[in-house]
């Protein structure tokens, strides 16, 4: 099927500067590391990363932020005890941040891969980050307007693999990965277990193969 | 872009032949939603190591061949209600999901029936507009916005010898501008932008087509 | 829990003459029959029922149109080759028809169970079903704006589930159970086999026990 | 409607005790989501017995205790990214499907910290306002709307001594109208549609109370 790649860094061929990548990952929990140091590598600048927070410690978007490649940050929670290398880089004005509800930050990514061209959604009404945006009144309650997140890329971690792309995850690191899936032109997928096909379980395949172009095994 | 094949003597294709037609056109790799009815005959002609996939609606990809005997389970069956099998590598997904992944532009090809296709593929083909009929639509509206392309299957010409290939159409719409190709016994066609292009022609010639189906024009 | 109704009467009741009703099932396959029966025998009426087809056959659904308790049907596809008893109804004019492409039925279900307001949706533009519809255009592409489907009850069927309502299924039958159990007020759950919390695979539950209040076994 | 029960001669709540009052307030067999933060400590105060279910945002319902020694497990943390674990009968969702749970109305309490509430049940709790500080939100805007009651933990005065229960939040909003119930050291409140009703004071009285913070009224 082609879809399985010798390493993390033919997995990201071909992102292109300032392109939106979508991240995988709640803290570290599902982050691509490899993937992140493979885009590292590439070389590559003036992106736009969509994840949900904003870099843990100096591993995965951390060090991506750290290499100077990022231009802007769209994520739900960029302040946390250990998001020092994000949090240097906006003090001095060196990146651009867009906080969006995390369940905005989902819903938008999960319409892009749905075909949803907006929805009227109950979060932040009445709040600073629906300041501009359209609102309309819909049996009684209000709601403002979401428009999709699409991604050129998305980079995300699995638990396991097989060839045709069905993934499955573990636990809690399942997060953002099978709706980042949907939302970007490119799916690229480090798995920790490589299977054969036939060896994941139908019923229990989260992200079905037509949603991932690309994956890499990288073992634990 | 090539020229238009004629095969003036050979005869028109059969049912079996034209299945065949479209199963060539599928790109290797390619995700495909066959729709009810003769569509589901291409199943027939796909040789498992181009590596297609099958999508049917009603929640799965990797739907396999017609289930028979034993293999006959109530909990399997294609969007036809038929008993179906599930290949390696399957998965099943819920009905929200599985329209998400049509709506959102994931499948490349669908094909479906057809009452009427215009020149500029305009898809006509659940409800005859008949005071007396029941109306049922099912996904075909999805089908038509969602795959990336169209393919039609249809007889060129209805009962009443009228062409099924017509500047506009007059039965109510499923989708606009939506069909890219369209198989028929006489001849294939492509539809776009610049209208319609006979491919090829089978038992008869693109002069004589051209005198029976107005829209058809010979591309330079 | 107290989820667990000694028998579908038990888990029925308190439906009320004029509800909503999502019946799960894509023909046959995921038909809670014997909650549908259960539902015949509390003898409400006025019903309207929301499920993807209008009775197969003479049992289930089929069963509840017949006995004269549903005042309309919303559905993406009545017609079909068993559908005889909602066919003798519509032709007579004793029930009401709503007719839904199927991926909005789904999608307009899980709006109301994600609490979305409305959303702009690709599927029906320029045709007869979103006549009257509000559209818009988003980046060059027109949408019709669609509603969410709200029910005041959920009978869905699944293969297994545990005292805390959550629920696995089996192959295409699971289709539109997972969405009505997030978008009713009660759902109600008749399962195959009842296994004990912790027999389900955390990862494999497709429908968490939030949405499900009450379920019985039923057996094979 | 029960009077105000006034504690005047006990000490003020420590945080263990102001834990435990929350956690009785919280329905048997409810759905809980227990923000980062002072929240968590509520969990120490449910007996399994009670049937209460945790969910947390970053995709699990059944979340049990922190995790020690060799539970840690880097794959399963909370929404504050501690390790936690699993209990029987969890179950695992992306990051969609976690929030489509939480904004669909399907949460019956969640339990967050705060920088002031207002009068109204408004609640300001994820920015500061301040021109330097990091703005982040993660999921409290969706919790504020999603849940079906609000609890607020907080301190009843700033560290400058004004009241965190005012007229009209100063900080940014979080949510309109969305609190129902504020825990503090001193006293716990009901926030409705008529103001703020005293339940209980712990060290003081309300009269004592009303002098500090303007707008706790009792209510006859």
């Amino acid at each position: 099927m082609g879809k399985v790649m010798p390493g993390p860094a033919e997995a990201v061929t071909g992102v292109g500067d300032g392109a939106t990548v979508l991240i995988g990952g709640f803290g570290l929990a599902g982050m691509p590391v490899h993937l992140v140091d493979a885009l590292i590598g590439l070389g590559v600048g003036d992106l736009t990363v969509v994840s949900n927070n904003a870099g843990n410690g100096d591993t995965g978007l951390a060090a991506l932020l750290a290499a100077g490649r990022v231009r802007k940050v769209i994520c739900s929670f960029p302040r946390q005890a250990d998001s020092y290398v994000f949090d240097r880089l906006y003090r001095a004005g060196k990146i651009e941040l867009e906080v969006v509800p995390q369940g905005n930050l989902a819903e938008r990514m999960r319409a892009a891969g749905a075909g949803i061209g907006a929805f009227y959604c109950p979060t932040g009404v009445g709040t600073p980050l629906a300041d501009g945006k359209e609102t309309r009144t819909i049996d009684g309650r209000e709601y403002v307007l979401e428009y999709p997140i699409h991604g050129d890329v998305a980079l995300i971690g699995a638990h396991a693999g097989d060839p045709l792309g069905n993934l499955v995850y573990r636990k809690t690191a399942r997060n953002f990965g099978p709706v980042m899936a949907t939302a970007a032109t490119v799916t690229v997928a480090q798995v920790t277990h490589l299977v054969a096909v036939g060896q994941l379980d139908p019923e229990a395949v989260v992200t079905p193969g037509i949603y991932v172009d690309r994956l890499v095994e990288v073992g634990r | 872009m090539t020229g238009t094949v004629e095969h003036p003597d050979r005869p028109p294709l059969d049912r079996d032949e034209m299945a065949r037609v479209v199963a060539r056109d599928i790109p290797d790799g390619a995700y495909v939603n066959l729709g009810i009815g003769q569509p589901t005959a291409v199943a027939d002609h796909l040789d498992p190591a181009r590596g297609i996939i099958l999508h049917t609606e009603n929640g799965m990809l990797g739907m396999g061949p017609p289930a028979v005997g034993d293999d006959v389970d109530p909990d399997l069956t294609n969007a036809g209600k038929q008993p179906v099998t599930e290949l390696p590598g399957a998965a099943y997904f819920h009905h929200a999901d599985s329209f998400a992944m049509m709506r959102g532009g994931h499948l490349d090809v669908c094909i479906m029936g057809a009452f009427q296709v215009s020149e500029r593929g305009d898809l006509a083909n659940w409800h005859t507009g008949a005071p007396d009929a029941i109306p049922a639509v099912g996904g075909a509206m999805d089908l038509a916005i969602g795959a990336k392309e169209v393919f039609v299957m249809m007889a060129l010409f209805a009962r009443d010898g009228t062409p099924k290939l017509v500047p506009r159409c007059t039965y109510p719409l499923t989708g606009l501008a939506c069909v890219s190709r369209v198989y028929t016994e006489l001849a294939t066609f492509r539809v776009g932008p610049d209208g319609v292009r006979v491919v090829e022609t089978f038992g008869t010639t693109v002069a004589e087509l051209a005198r029976r189906v107005p829209v058809i024009h010979r591309l330079a």
